[in-house]
């Protein structure tokens, strides 16, 4: 199964995009999972992650199958 | 405990009347503190006219759940409850309810304003302005709490 | 601004909800918080079938009037709400409403607490209970606020 | 006018009454109303008073006409 990514917010409309697939081949990290889906781009340096809807650092693993989203600081409340 | 995401307005005073009449026990709680935060028609100085609550389905709920779940390990709580709105919303309206209920007014506090803050530094939901002048924005940062 | 002695039962969530859209106007205040205090049935590990709340007629509502207009002035207030129980209350009863509103949440988090332990120190009530047993008692002292 | 004492809540009924008035002569302060109405008792190390509802005292200076009040901690909220 695929890795799912999902950008939310500002970051989204930055991206250009809501969702993407990737092979989960050599992406071992949520940072892999970020330069693969921005071609190499850093990420800003406020970006918040998290795997299957658990705040990640971008160390955290990550393997087949798993959700990973990318977002902005929160602003809800 | 209970956590709700609202695309639709609600009305937060009927919220915790039925919330309070339903799951809680009269005679039960000493106290009930809450927090109701609303949509105003400023912001940083411009006119705002509407807002758009964006969230992330699924870590929403699940990231709620567990301020909840926390504010009720460190205080002795009878009952709490947070609404949160999603999707668009009109000057004026309540965006997030939350209210704690306990047998003596500290741990209500504590908590109801614990719950406000880890909500506010936690929970997956980012805020779209759109200005009187027709202008949209992001809202990059949140009022300090404390 | 507004403090209101009610010698029959009040429902908070309808006064809040009154006060609200008769005082406030919706768009500029941005936060409520708010406090209900409701008599329990049991204290100090004794039942409590009923509670006698006597007070001081004219002072009360001067202090009270004290402590709001200091909310007033040590924070940006919108709005301010006290309503207390006098007389005879059941179990389960409301006996206390606090609310302030703000713009945004820390006033209001800050105000409403401070009416509640200003109230509880400072203002003429008294409560008698009586317990389950029959027998009626002063209540000496209040749980701690902080 | 006399001055007008007042007791509330168990005050009131270790006292036995709600209120009296006493002549103004002699009475200087709320300490000496206090003695004088209770047949000089010492007051109860923790009880509260108030001048024309306000808060006193017992140094506090009381003139013709004012009310005093005496009441225990208060328990309310």
């Amino acid at each position: 199964m695929p890795i799912k990514v999902r950008f939310f917010a500002s970051l989204r409309e930055q991206i250009g995009r809501a969702e993407l697939e990737m092979p989960a081949d050599g992406v071992a990290t949520v940072g892999d999972v970020w330069a693969n889906a921005s071609a190499g781009a850093a990420p800003p340096a406020d970006v918040l992650a998290a795997v299957n809807h658990t705040t990640a650092g971008l160390e955290h693993p990550v393997a087949d199958g798993d959700e990973v989203g990318f977002f902005p600081p929160v602003t809800g409340g | 405990m209970s956590v709700e995401l609202s695309a639709s307005p609600f009305s937060p005073w009927q919220v915790l009347a039925v919330h309070e009449r339903r799951v809680l026990r009269a005679g039960e709680y000493g106290a009930c503190a809450s927090f109701v935060g609303s949509m105003r028609d400023s912001n940083e100085g411009d006119g705002v006219v509407s807002m758009e609550l964006e969230h992330y389905p699924g870590m929403t709920e699940r990231e709620l759940d567990t301020i909840e779940r926390e504010a009720g390990e460190r205080w002795p709580l009878l009952g709490s409850l947070i609404v949160h709105r999603v999707g668009e919303i009109a000057v004026g309206e309540p965006i997030v309810l939350c209210a704690c209920w306990s047998a003596h007014r500290k741990a209500s506090f504590e908590a109801c304003r614990f719950l406000m803050e880890a909500l506010k530094s936690r929970a997956p939901f980012w805020k779209k302005e759109t200005l009187a002048s027709g202008q949209t924005r992001w809202v990059e940062r949140n009022t300090p709490g404390y």
